[in-house]
This record gives structure tokens, sequence and C-alpha cells, in this order.
């Protein structure tokens, strides 16, 4: 799965009509403060009601948070996911701002070799779990989380696995004990 | 009588009380080590994980049918919000409207689902109290609603409504009067159970006061659900973030959201019991004015390349399926995010403060929804370590131990 | 030859009381009935069924679930003193059985007048007082020989509600006392019986904090809090298993025979029922009957178990009624509102004695 | 204000009503068993059956399994027929949707309890 594919395709911009006026003029606020903290060309307004998609750069990560939170009032932090892009890794961030009524995804892009960023645990203590769960999956280290402990993968689990990577394909043949139709490697897909 | 002024205060040892990860509290295992002076719970660390089965890795290989069955199998009492919920992001990943009458039927299913989980909710939280008659009551009340949800899908717990493009079965109409009333006794139902809430002393004591969420820590924290709108915390995403048939019944404006500021387990079981009544008249109003039509559209089971955040109000919470699908059948990553996971932080700041015996009903409190692996606690007396021990390890040493002292001479 | 024949005949007639009438076997029978009573009270109110597959309405459940647990594995916890966590099932069986020995339920030495109990002597009522407070200090000592952080909790839990409930009890248990002027309970029995209804008022109030001293005693609902299963796994019990946890459960419901048999003795009039009736027929002729002949070893067993099973029925009642209170509210009731209203029913009482009554003319 | 006792009432009201509870393996007429309810699996009409092997694939646990024909079933244009291993069978319905021709369909019954797991299979 090539990241270029995934990355022209996967994005469904709204146009700017009357039905996503609010979610356009939230974007513009945001480009127009932050527009050095921010990749412009990959963030934009889902067909979806009520969803808006930005891409920070991992280094100015907090200062776009406390920008938000300042500005916005963003306080409800929904949670963080993360995805295998092929040659980065991305953790995403999901804020709803409860007085606008728009949920907003903050994704950040860390390079496979050097998975760092700095955690922003202390700026919103909502996501202390999740920040251990994506360092366990997925290899992204949040720099600076204040008591990383292993929580969601029991204690013998091997340090350096990461089991939601796309090239992680189960070596001790986990899944293929499990009779379901269970899943295959990535090349037999 | 000594005299006061040289007593001495003695501040009881801090004793370390593992609760869980199997204890008759908790109905699904998370360990809880309470640091506790004298009968004070000073420190609380949770620690959960104990039930990780790997559902996102086994999604991303199995079709999104398929993963309508796996992802319901999620939780047991509240499988049509994962059900309902991933066909939801489905659909809005292929972009396809479907019919006003399956929209109608799949919210139905989750307004009963929360009827029943809010009613299992009390009877738990009675149990944990030692309130044991309540419990019975409630219990069987919920049969009323089981039976709506057998009746409707075919299946008491596991109800698959949803499949890709609308709803599986319809309500037939002979059905409706027979809802109706069920509707109805359950409301009475529900009265007496929020007059006995308010009213018995003995659980009233046990409840007021206990688990304090102060409003900013509840929204720093993350909290959601019932447990952050007992404490005055605005999250509710039928009414910010409507979709399916909520958006017309918000349209109608009789219903609003339910709030309580007292911040403690009685704000919350306050907060469930409203939200169980708010419920039933939700039912009645959507089963009395459901469009008729037809309940499915044909979707191709290949998703156009796309990546979606839905979000529903489970009866514990917010509820988060983050799909990204590629093109094939099979998604490409489906972060699910529980509604309890979200309330694991607040729980710790909740725990500390309060009595030991408080411990059980404030975990009840937030309603924990989670399940279980193979991990124990071994904690050592005398030499005061406590270290995890997983299963495998355990059986050797309980092995090796019974060789070297076998029972018989004892 | 012809006295030892008689001090053998004696002797069995006498180990025959003890053994099996009114003594152990009987006392046994009676706790697994009114375990039975209790448990199907308990399911009808919460609109169950109850015990229903083993015998006539599982009338022998609770038999079958004493012997289910004999059978079991026995365990010792590594850290406890073996033989003081073997002693304690053993020294609470010992000590209900002696507690029901005091009870009037068949007139056993006829010199005495009214129905005495086996061992009824003057100041027995203290002994037992005394011997209830042992039985609290066992279930503590109990809970530290499990060398367990829930049993010492569970312990500690005992401790500061007996310590809390103890003197309602006494000032409860007292009061008929004060009303006889006797220490021994089978001669209070018989002087309320003939006093004047007018100091049936003043046992009203005693009653009922004896039924809720007595909840307490038992550790039953509202006050179960020493072994809570859902906070503290069972308390001072979590470790005993097999014949001792076995042991543990008859002597807790050979102490709900003996809390019944109180109150029904001291406050409920005993053995005595058809005698209240004014009609002489009754009062006299067949108060005569049944102390001498044979017809009060079968009367006076009845009206004991009728008014006891009552009480058992109004004891379950409470345990359906009510959640569980936390230690530090069940102290802080005890103190607040049990020990005052104790003391003020015995003031009421001394007033009426000194005061009221020789106004009213009341004998 | 909080008092004690609320329940009481209905304490009383219950001890004369009827209990709720059903003996179950004694009497059955308690459980108001809908019509619909998804139970046992059963293979309904055979001949109509061409072993396309559609409700294999689309099974959510692996509980279908397609066998070589017997020879005194009819003849399926591949040779092959599908058998159920019901203890792994999740009760989804999925199967009787998918299949093209209406071979399969879940009945009523609910009580499929069995000593062994291997014969928990409906041919």
């Amino acid at each position: 799965m090539s990241g270029a594919e995934a990355e022209v395709t996967e994005r469904r911009p709204a146009e700017r009509d009357e039905l996503h006026k609010r979610e356009y003029d939230l974007l513009d606020t945001i480009l127009q403060d932050m527009a050095d903290a921010v990749v412009a060309e990959e963030c934009y307004v889902h067909v979806q009601p009520r969803r808006v998609f930005v891409r920070v750069h991992p280094d100015r990560l907090r200062e776009f948070i406390r920008y938000m939170q300042r500005e916005h009032d963003m306080w409800q932090v929904s949670t963080l996911s993360g995805r295998d892009l092929g040659d980065d890794l991305q953790a995403n961030y999901h804020f709803f701002l409860n007085d606008k009524k728009i949920a907003i995804t903050i994704k950040v892009n860390v390079p496979r070799d050097k998975p760092e960023y700095p955690s922003i645990t202390d700026l919103v203590p909502g996501v202390d779990f999740v920040e251990n769960e994506i360092r366990e999956m997925f290899g992204i280290v949040p720099v600076g989380h204040p008591n990383p402990r292993r929580c969601e993968l029991p204690e013998n689990w091997p340090g350096e696995e990461y089991p939601l990577r796309k090239d992680w394909a189960d070596p001790r043949g986990l899944m293929k004990r499990s009779k379901t139709t269970g899943p295959r490697p990535k090349e037999e897909l | 009588m000594t005299s006061t002024s040289n007593r001495t205060v003695v501040i009881p040892p801090r004793v370390s009380i593992p609760i869980g990860p199997q204890h008759p509290a908790l109905k699904e295992p998370a360990m809880f080590k309470l640091t506790v002076e004298g009968e004070l719970i000073v420190d609380a660390e949770v620690n959960i994980g104990y039930n990780h089965r790997g559902v996102e890795k086994l999604a991303e290989s199995n079709t999104h049918i398929q993963n309508l069955y796996l992802l319901a199998r999620i939780c047991g009492i509240c499988s049509a919000t994962h059900n309902g919920n991933y066909a939801q992001a489905v659909e809005s990943a292929a972009e396809v409207e479907i019919p006003e009458r399956a929209r109608y039927i799949r919210t139905l299913i989750w307004e009963l689902d929360r009827i029943h989980s809010h009613i299992l909710w009390l009877g738990v939280a009675f149990h944990e109290v030692g309130f044991d008659t309540a419990f019975m009551y409630t219990w069987r009340d919920r049969e009323v609603a089981m039976d709506m949800l057998e009746s409707i899908s075919g299946n008491r717990v596991h109800h698959d409504m949803n499949t890709v493009g609308g709803v599986r079965r319809d309500v037939p109409d002979e059905l409706v009067p027979k809802l109706l009333r069920g509707f109805d006794k359950l409301k009475e139902r529900m009265r007496y159970y929020r007059d006995v809430v308010l009213h018995e002393k003995t659980f009233w004591d046990r409840v007021a006061g206990v688990g304090i969420l102060e409003t900013d820590v509840a929204k720093k924290m993350g909290a959601v659900g019932p447990t952050a709108r007992g404490s005055n915390v605005p999250v509710d995403v039928r009414f910010n973030d409507p979709t399916q048939a909520y958006v017309p019944m918000m349209d109608t404006g009789d219903f609003e959201m339910i709030l309580n500021d007292r911040c403690d387990v009685a704000g919350r079981t306050i907060v469930r019991v409203e939200e169980t009544i708010q419920a039933i008249e939700m039912c009645s109003w959507l089963v009395k004015n459901m469009p008729d039509g037809p309940i499915r559209e044909r979707v191709r089971p290949r998703i156009q390349p796309n990546e979606v955040l839905a979000r529903h109000e489970a009866p514990r919470g917010e509820l988060i399926h983050y799909l990204v699908t590629n093109g094939t059948d099979k998604p490409e990553r489906i972060k699910v995010r529980a509604p309890t996971h979200a309330n694991w932080v607040s729980m710790a700041h909740t725990l500390k403060g309060n009595y030991l015996a408080d411990a059980p009903i404030i975990l009840a409190a937030i309603d924990p929804c989670y399940s279980c692996t193979d991990r124990v606690v071994v904690v050592d007396a005398d030499e005061q370590k406590m270290e995890l021990v997983p299963l495998d390890v355990l059986r050797v040493r309980a092995n090796k131990w019974y060789k070297e002292n076998p029972r018989r001479d004892e | 030859m012809q006295a030892a024949l008689d001090m053998i005949v004696e002797l069995l007639v006498q180990g025959f009381w003890v053994l099996v009438f009114p003594g152990i076997f009987f006392v046994t029978s009676l706790a697994l009935l009114w375990e039975w009573i209790d448990r199907k009270v308990y399911a009808r109110m919460q609109n169950r069924v109850g015990p229903l597959h083993t015998g006539w309405h599982g009338i022998l459940q609770p038999l079958m679930d004493f012997l289910k647990l004999l059978s079991k594995e026995d365990l010792t916890p590594k850290k406890a003193d073996r033989r003081s966590f073997a002693a304690v099932p053993v020294v609470l069986l010992v000590l209900s059985f002696v507690l029901c020995m005091f009870l009037p339920i068949v007139d056993m030495n006829p010199a005495v007048p009214g129905v005495q109990g086996i061992l009824s002597f003057e100041g027995d009522l203290v002994l037992i007082l005394f011997i209830s407070t042992l039985i609290a200090l066992v279930i503590i000592l109990a809970g530290y020989f499990s060398s367990n952080p829930f049993g010492q909790t569970g312990a500690a839990r005992t401790g500061m509600l007996l310590v809390s409930f103890e003197i309602p009890l006494i000032l409860a248990l007292v009061t008929p006392a004060f009303l006889t002027g006797s220490l021994c309970v089978s001669t209070i029995m018989y002087r309320l019986t003939q006093m004047s209804p007018a100091y049936v008022w003043l046992l009203v109030l005693p009653f009922v904090i004896y039924l809720i001293a007595s909840q307490a005693e038992l550790e039953r609902i509202p006050f179960d809090v020493s072994h809570a299963e859902t906070e503290i796994v069972h308390g001072w019990q979590v470790e005993f298993s097999g014949k001792k946890l076995a042991l543990i459960h008859m002597a807790e419901d050979i102490l709900l025979v003996f809390s019944a048999g109180i109150a029904t003795t001291l406050f409920l009039g005993g053995p005595y029922l058809l005698e209240f009736i004014p009609l002489s027929i009754f009062s006299v002729e067949f108060a005569a009957i049944a102390a001498t002949t044979w017809v009060g070893w079968v009367y006076y067993p009845l009206v004991f178990m009728f008014k006891s099973a009552l009480v058992v029925v109004i004891l379950s009642n409470m345990r359906t009624l009510f959640a569980r209170w936390r230690i530090d509210q069940i102290v802080r009731y005890g103190w607040k509102v049990m020990v005052p209203l104790a003391l003020l029913s015995v003031m009421l009482v001394q007033v009426a004695l000194v005061y009221a009554f020789p106004l009213l003319g009341v004998m | 204000m909080p008092r004690l006792g609320k329940m009481q009432k209905e304490l009383l009201k219950s001890v004369g009503s009827k209990p709720t509870t059903v003996i179950y393996p004694f009497t059955k007429e308690g459980l108001n068993i809908p019509k619909g309810l998804r139970g046992r699996w059963t293979y309904d009409n055979p001949n109509m059956c061409t072993g396309c092997k559609i409700c294999e694939r689309v099974c959510p646990s692996g509980a279908i399994e397609m066998i070589r024909c017997r020879p005194e079933d009819v003849q399926t244009k591949t040779g092959f027929r599908p058998i159920c291993h019901f203890d792994r069978c999740i009760l989804c319905n999925q199967c009787v949707e998918s299949c093209p021709r209406g071979v399969l369909k879940l009945s009523a019954e609910f009580e499929m309890a069995f000593l062994d797991r291997n014969d928990m299979v409906i041919y």
C-alpha cells in the first residue's frame, strides 16, 4: 500500500457550500493564525458534517494545542489513534469543540526511523492511557510522558515488536492459531 | 485516663490492598492497587489492559460485513452501539444515504439498548451497596426491555440489527401496540426506582457525597457519559453531534440533555435513572412516527478510500470509531475507543479520599465494561513486594511447590 | 445396687435432655429450620421462589449445604497458627450451644414455678450477656488468626460494630429484669406472665431495640459490613473452608435460634400462649394440665417455635429491606441513635415503676 | 428526605404475588419466546444448493465448512455442500441472508447443549 496513493485519494474535501460554512470558518481562522505550524495542503473539511482534519508539524504540536485551548476553548479530548502510512507513522488526536460542535482531528506525522514527538499529557491529562497504548502498539514515543508504563500488552511481550504496524506479520503465529478466517500477512491481501 | 498533653496520634500503617484482577466486586478484571491508611484510601493506581484481545488487528483482516459481528462482540451489554456505530462509519465512508425507516429502527435499537444497559447498571449499583432486593427487582423489570429487543431482533444480547446500508429486520406493525404497552410499564417501574433511589436512606447514605469528581477536573481528565454529566459537564453526542434519527428528534425540541451538579456517585445515579426515563420517551416517540418504506440499500462491498470519525452516545459515554478505508472490502485501520477507556484517568482521582468500603460503588459508578487476560498479582506479605506474574509462570511455581510438600503428610 | 441403678437412669435421662430433646439435636434442627424460613421469606419478598428441590419446598436445603461443606477440602493458610485457627469454629459452636441451654423450651425443673430451661439458675442473664461478648471476641481473634489483609480488616470492623451495639443489647435485655426483679431468664418470663398487661407497654421499646441490636450481633444485612462480599471478600471468614466453614455457619444459625429464643422468652411471653386468655378454663385448668402432665412437653415447644418463627420472619424482613451501611455510618448511628434510645427506655421504665404505677394503682 | 424502609409496601405485595422466576428445565411456559428467534442452523432445501461457497466465505466465525457431496445427496454443480460446526456458530443469520438460493435457515430452537464438541455438527 504505497503512501502516495493513499495520500491522494484518501481525503474527501467538501466544497465551500452553505452546509459546511461553520467548519470552513474554523479552518480559515486556524490556517490564518497558525500558518507556519500547520501543513496547509493536508488540512481540509470532510464531506461528513462537523468534521475538520488538520496536520501539524511534530515540534509545533504543543504550541498548537495551547493555541486551540486558549482560542477555541478545546477541552473535550476524545482519543489518540495511530496509523501506519508505510514510509512514516501518524498520530491523530481527536478533539471535540463543545460550543462550536465540531470534531477536529490533529494529525502528526513522524518518520519511521525516529518516531518521537513531544507528549501533551501535561496539557491534556485525558490522553495519559492512550499515549502509553500508542507507544506499545505503534512504537510512536511521546517524549516527556509522566509515567510511561506498559498498559495494554502483557509483560512478557518483547519490547521492540509493535503489533499494529503493517509490517508486523505475527512471527509466533498467534493469529494463525485462532481458527477464524484470521489475518494473512500483508502480501497475501 | 491518659493526660491529653502527651497523647500520641497513631497513624495506621499504609497497607496496599489490591482490588482485582479477580474480585467479587469487579464483574471483569482490572487491577486497582489502593494504598489504604486504616479505612481511608490515600492513593489509587489503575491497571487495565487485562482484556486486550487484539480486536483492531483482527478487524483489519475481516471484511466490513464480518467486522460488524466482530465489533458487536467487544462488549456484551452494549453490543448494539458498536454494531450500529461501525455500520454508520462504513456508510459515511461510502457516502451512501440509508432509507429513513432504517434510521428510525437503528435509533430505536440504540435507545432500547440504553434502557436495558442503564437498568442493568442500576441493579449492579444496588448489589454493590448490598441492596440485593432492589437488585432482584430491577433485573426483573429489565426483562420487559430484553423481551422487546428479542422480539424485534431475534436475540437478547447480540442484536446484530445493522448491516452496511440499513437494517436487517423490520418492525412489523402488529408488534407496535405491544411495544407501546411495554414502554408504559417500563416508565411506571422506572419512576418507582427513581423514588427508591432518592428516598431509601440506607442506599442514599452510601451514595451521597462519595467519589467526588469536580466539574473542572472532569473536563480536564476527559470524562465521558453519565460520569461527566453527573458533574455538570455538557457532553452528549446525541445533542452535540446528532446522526441517524436523532436529527429529526432534536428538531422537535422536547428532549434536552440531562445534567446534575452533585458531582458524586448520587449525581451519576440520578443522571442514569433520568436518562432511562428519557430514553423510554424517545423510544415511544420513535415508534409512533416511524415512516414506512424500505429498510435496506444495496451497497457494493468495496468501499472507496476515505477516513471517517464516527461518534455515538453509548450508554456509558461517547464511543469513537475512527475508520480508514482503502478501496478494498477490508478496513485499512479501525480505532475503537470504548467509553470506559476515557473514564480510567478520572477514576484514580475519584478513588482518593474515600473509604475502602466505597471503592466498589465508585468503581461501579462509571459502569466499567472491560474484560480479561491471564495476569495475576502475587503479593508477598513479609517482603512487602508485589510482582505481576503471568499465568504459565504461576502454574510452574504452583506445581513446583506442590511437589516439594505434598499435601498427604500434612 | 438400687441407688446405682437410679443414678444410671438419672444420667441417661439428663443425657437425653441435654443431647437430644431440648438440647443439641433439637436446637440444631431448629437452626436449620430457621435458616430455611429465613431464605424462603427473603426469596419470596424478592419475588423469587427460593430453595425448592431438596425435600418439601427445599426444607432440607440448609442441611444439604451443611453436608456439602463438610465434604469440601479444608485448607489452612501457611502463615496462620494452625491450632488456634482450627479451634475458632469449635469454640464458636460450643458457645452458641451453651447459650441455647438457658432458653425455657420445656419445663426442666418442676420444683421452681414456671417453665425452666436446662441450665436455668438465678443470674443466668448476666452469663448470657458475657458469653455473647465472648463470641464477639472469638470472631475478632478468628480474623487475626487467618493472617489475611481482608480477614484483618473484617475483624477490625467486627470489633467496631459489636462494641457499638453491645450497650443497646445489654440495656434492652436488662429492662425485663428491672420489671420483675429477677436475673433468671425463666423466672423473669414466668413473673412477666403473671403481671398485669400495663407492664407489656413498657417492653415495646426495648423489644425494638433488641431486634436491631441482635441484627447487628448476627452481622446481617444492614450491619453485615464485617463479611461484605463485595468489599472485603467475606471478611473474617475468608480463609475458612470445608469443615471449619460448615461449623461456623452452623454456629451462626444457632445464634439466630438463640436471639429469636431470647426475644420470645423475655418480650413475647415465652412458651405460654393459651394461658393469657382470661377464660378460666384456659388460664387455670389448662395451665395446670400443661405444667404437670406430658401435654406440656408437646404444647410448650410448639408455642416456643411458633413465636420464634415470628421473630425470624421479622428479622429476615429487616434483612430484605435495607442496603448495607458503611462501618463509620453504623458506628455513628450506633452511638448517636441506639445508645440514647436504650438509655431513654431504661429511664422510662424507672419513671414508670417508681412514680407512674403507684399513682395509677397498677400492681 | 430519605427515610428507612422505602420498599416495604412492594415487598409485602410481592409475597402474595406469583414469583416471576421460571423453573426452566421443568416448566417452559414462563419464557415468552418470540416468533423470530434466531436459533439452530438447518440445511433446509438441499436441492437448491449449487455449492457456490458464498456462505463459507461470509461466515464471520468460520463455522461453515464445505464438504464433498454424498452420493445420495442432490447433484450440486461443484460437488460441494455446506455443513455447520455449530459450536463455532454465533447465530448471526448472515449465511441465510447471503445465500442466493435460500438453502439455509435458522430455526427457533435454542437448546443446543451437547456433551462432546465433535458431534456438534449439523449435516
